[in-house]
């Protein structure tokens, strides 16, 4: 039931990036898009234990015996793979984001139809 | 040769990193930096043609690191990108005169060779995505380069199907993750070919085709491509639409396609269908421009139809067990299209650059009488024109022609195909057409008024016109020795072994 | 039941306040009710045992909504109530409607709490819960994975940021044309 | 942008040893407790963001000036590329973990991890700086209306 739930936040991102005329709108819809694809691959590395004490965080204290934290440790590679895409999310919206004010500068608005310079 | 592999991708980013520390003082620094850079990149892909072989990244083994391939495939993009991206610095030393801030231009653009040189090394699904992201938002910037109002708004456009386009990607690649468990191409393929297809696999390919469909710009997804190419700085637009979109966009779709989500006869009849759909509309959209770059990137999507139409054609073919000789015809025409194309179109908007420069408008209408004053850029604007409509002595006549023989030749299996061979001859007679409008405006005709002082562009100009236009000729009537046999054998045969490639891999090629 | 239906809750929260940041007429309140979702995602990841992202989840959103509110503050211009152009709209819900259906007909298969790797023993994500202190040292898998066996996604990674940053500047120059002046 | 008012201003002078504080040690623990080269980095940056806008534009750049940030962002990164081209030096591979790593009884030891606590360092260094370039940028580019309600974009110190 969850990863459906994950998938209708990216298609809500999707319709708001395709429909809203506002850039600023536009951009809010792909940092959407960029986060519910984020939060599906780390809902893909969860192991689900019998209570909340049977999943642990894939970090090693000196306490911790090593043959049981392999058996409870949640999925280290989608969460390396999230950290990296969070901060490409980060660097994407920052490149819109300056591509905004330099539009609102050049053509005093954010509205996406009132900018119809380019022709075909 | 193999140890060499990471230099690719060391030495375009710490070009990059170097121009943004150092060069911001002295102004030649970054022309000599950028030139230094990519001069050894282009000795290097010349050596490793012909060699094959896999890089461990940190010295673990296939499924655990990451490891760079090296295979025939591979080679061609990796050649054909540093070949046009030394020729467009090159360019780029007196083009950019025009611009302030140069030095964040090189580095850009290093960026960007960088980022495809990791997309056509790597063997692991997210690194594919990760290096795809750097090439991208380093086009975004480039595109918006001159800060006017076509090129933010067109680069903004870009930016967001671009974005778009690679968030369908990452969220393949982790569907496929949740799939299989692994990141290697290699160990996804073995994993594939065990597994039965389920829905959900076939949910991962339609979010790889979109994803890379949109990168690739074929029609559904194409509306990027006319706005952004012709607002990019001139050898911009030349990386664009010569280089990025085939090793962006092409490459990926046909590495994830042939051998790691296993060829079926369904995709082979999609790809198919999105080739010929970009070829037909392709044309009939560049005909009635007049702007000369617009014209272009509209012929960049037509002629993309047709490499896509050639590899559709081959997997439709091997996923259906026919002649694998048809099958092997159909991707050496699609391969060395995507050759040749990416020669004389880069070639073709070097010289609309060159007009530009010096005339400072791109209308066709307002151009005209050109020849006398610019001999070189004419001369290599013929060429160009000629091969990519494909007349014989040059090199776009033999693939396209090869593509037809293959589509005739698939024919006579299944009798729908014959209706391929009409629309690939009559979408190259209207390219011929086009292309000879753009001749006759530009170079013939009277010389109006206020062109009368200009001369050609300068030196460094000349010469990267001059050494493309030589590359043109030379490839055309296949003077470089063993051109098939050494670089484009090798390619089908990786693309022809499908999802055993994953096994060569793992066992160490 | 407790985890499965904590991460309900919270998806169900988070959705509802992207759909408030679709439809919001005020710039404002929509980039406001970004930061919301942003912070349900990374109280989700911390439920979701990933303490690492939920650090990096927070500092970046609030990094991204000083950003956004810094490109609207002065610009508090409402998104006037242009023309619909029904066919677009009509045509883009279609498509949206055909995705769900297929993703939520597709995503049946995967369980919650049963990723891939426990079914796969030769997957690497187990040889680096077994092996990933004594091969590289470090306590902190996650670390180890990024820094280690995948530093070479890490470096693709920092250069992503550097052109995203060397992109915006090149954008937001002052002067971008000299005498030439363009077209 | 010239700053806010004292309250705020006293609050982030006392605060701001606290939250340099915690971004330096969340980079250096990154291997042993949850952290790391990107989360210390952008704590780092949102600090220098929280005293320019505290402090205003002129202070933040005296502190941090823009030069110092652009080249700090390629150095570190520079210091990344070359952590990796050393271990294709020293260990033969690209990017192999050279250093020394688990000598006896450095299992939980700050140094024990070989080149990840240099990378992590390096990593922080490039966030930390470059995000605050991006915030520096936006927040000094200032549109000024002209009469002609076309608007000039102006930088400040342009380094042209």
């Amino acid at each position: 039931m969850i990863f459906p739930l994950c998938f209708a936040l990216f298609v809500v991102g999707l319709y708001c990036v395709l429909t809203k005329k506002n850039v600023i709108k536009i951009v809010i819809g792909l940092t959407i898009m960029e986060y519910s694809v984020n939060l599906f691959l780390v809902l893909l590395g969860y192991k689900k234990g019998a209570s909340f004490s049977d999943v642990q965080a894939p970090i090693i204290e000196p306490v911790t015996n090593l043959d049981d934290f392999f058996m409870k440790a949640v999925d280290p590679l989608p969460q390396a793979m999230v950290l990296t895409s969070i901060v490409i999310g980060l660097g994407v919206t920052a490149l819109a984001i300056a591509i905004c004010i330099r539009l609102y500068q050049r053509y005093g608005t954010f509205d996406i139809s009132k900018m119809r310079r380019l022709k075909g | 040769m193999i140890e060499l592999l990471p230099l690719f991708i060391a030495i375009p980013l710490g070009g990059a990193f170097l121009i943004t520390l150092t060069a911001w003082k002295l102004k030649r620094l970054a022309d000599i930096l950028g030139v230094c850079a990519s001069l050894p990149l282009l000795v290097l892909a010349l050596l490793c043609i012909g060699n094959r072989g896999v890089y461990h990244i940190g010295a673990f083994l296939a499924p655990l690191g990451i490891n760079l391939v090296l295979d025939g495939f591979s080679i061609i993009l990796l050649v054909i990108v540093n070949v046009i991206s030394f020729m467009a610095i090159l360019y780029s030393i007196s083009y950019m005169e025009q611009y302030t801030a140069k030095y964040k231009y090189y580095a850009l653009f290093l960026l960007m060779v960088g980022g495809m040189n990791g997309v056509v090394l790597t063997g692991d699904m997210f690194n594919l995505f990760v290096f795809l992201e750097i090439a991208s938002i380093a086009s975004y910037a480039l595109v918006a380069f001159g800060c006017e109002h076509e090129e933010l708004e067109a680069s903004f456009k870009y930016l967001v199907l671009g974005s778009i386009g690679s968030t369908f990607i990452l969220l393949g690649v982790a569907v496929l993750y949740g799939l299989t468990g692994y990141l290697n191409m290699a160990s996804i393929a073995q994993a594939v070919a065990s597994m039965e297809k389920t829905w959900l696999f076939s949910f991962a390919s339609v979010l790889f085709l979109v994803g890379f469909g949109i990168k690739a710009a074929l029609v559904p997804f194409h509306p990027w491509l006319p706005d952004a190419h012709p607002s990019a700085p001139a050898p911009i637009s030349a990386m664009l639409s010569g280089v990025l979109i085939k090793a962006l966009g092409v490459y990926a779709i046909t590495r994830v396609v042939f051998n790691v989500l296993g060829a079926t006869s369904l995709f082979g009849i999609i790809i198919m269908v999105l080739g010929v759909l970009s070829m037909t509309i392709g044309v009939f959209l560049a005909v009635g421009q007049w702007d000369f770059k617009r014209l272009l990137a509209y012929h960049s999507i037509s002629q993309m139809g047709y490499v896509v139409l050639g590899l559709g054609l081959g997997m439709f073919i091997i996923a259906n067990k026919g002649p694998t000789l048809v099958a092997g015809m159909a991707i050496f025409g699609g391969l060395f299209h995507l050759a040749n194309h990416a020669v004389f179109k880069s070639l073709l908007f070097l010289c609309s650059g060159s007009v530009e420069y010096q005339t400072g408008t791109r209308q066709l209408k307002e151009l005209g009488g050109l020849q006398e004053k610019m001999p070189v850029t004419r001369v290599s604007c013929t060429i160009a024109s000629l091969s990519i409509a494909g007349i014989p002595p040059l090199n776009g006549f033999w693939s396209k022609l090869i593509i037809v023989i293959a589509t005739v030749q698939a024919a006579f299996l299944y009798p729908s195909m014959l209706i391929l061979t009409a629309i690939t001859i009559l979408v190259s007679f209207v390219t011929l057409i086009s292309f000879l409008k753009v001749l006759r405006y530009v170079f013939l005709g009277e010389l109006p008024s206020l062109f009368k002082n200009i001369k050609d562009s300068s030196l460094f100009m000349c010469a990267s016109l001059v050494m493309l236009s030589l590359l043109c000729i030379s490839m055309g009537l296949l003077l470089i020795p063993g051109l098939r046999s050494v670089v484009f054998d090798p390619a089908v045969e990786v693309l022809k072994q499908g999802l055993d490639y994953g096994k060569q891999i793992l066992t160490g090629l | 039941m407790g985890i499965e239906l904590i991460m309900i809750i919270i998806l169900i929260f988070i959705l509802l306040g992207a759909i408030i940041a679709v439809e919001i007429k005020d710039l404002l309140s929509a980039v406001i009710s970004i930061g919301v979702v942003g912070f349900g995602i990374s109280i989700a990841f911390l439920f979701l045992q990933a303490p690492d992202l939920a650090i990096v989840q927070i500092a970046v959103e609030t990094v991204l909504l000083v950003l956004l509110i810094r490109a609207t503050i002065r610009r508090d211009v409402k998104s006037t109530h242009s023309h619909i152009n029904w066919a677009g709209l009509i045509c883009v819900v279609v498509l949206c409607l055909a995705l769900i259906g297929f993703g939520f007909f597709a995503m049946q298969e995967l369980k919650f709490g049963e990723p891939a790797i426990s079914k796969i023993q030769a997957a690497p994500s187990n040889h680096y819960l077994k092996e990933g202190l004594s091969e590289t040292g470090s306590a902190n898998i996650v670390t180890s994975v990024i820094l280690d066996y995948r530093a070479y996604d890490t470096l693709g990674e920092a250069t992503v940021l550097f052109t995203a940053i060397i992109g915006a500047l090149a954008i937001l120059r002052g002067i971008a044309r000299k005498q030439k002046g363009g077209k | 942008m010239n700053g806010m008012s004292p309250i705020v201003q006293t609050v982030a002078r006392f605060v701001k040893v606290f939250i340099l504080l915690y971004g330096i040690y969340l980079t250096l623990i990154g291997h042993l407790t949850p952290g790391g080269g990107f989360a210390g980095g952008v704590v780092i940056a949102s600090l220098y963001i929280m005293l320019t806008l505290a402090y205003g534009k002129k202070f933040a750049l005296k502190f941090f000036p823009r030069r110092l940030a652009g080249s700090l962002d390629s150095v570190g990164a520079l210091i990344f590329l070359v952590v990796a081209c050393l271990g294709f030096g020293f260990g033969g591979i690209f990017f192999a973990n050279f250093l020394e790593k688990s000598y006896p009884g450095a299992e939980f030891s700050l140094l024990s991890a070989g080149t990840i606590p240099i990378s992590n360092i390096a990593i922080c260094i490039k966030v930390a700086s470059s995000l605050f370039l991006v915030f520096i940028i936006m927040a000094v580019a200032r549109i000024i209306d002209k009469k002609d309600g076309s608007k000039e974009f102006k930088q400040d110190e342009e380094e042209e």
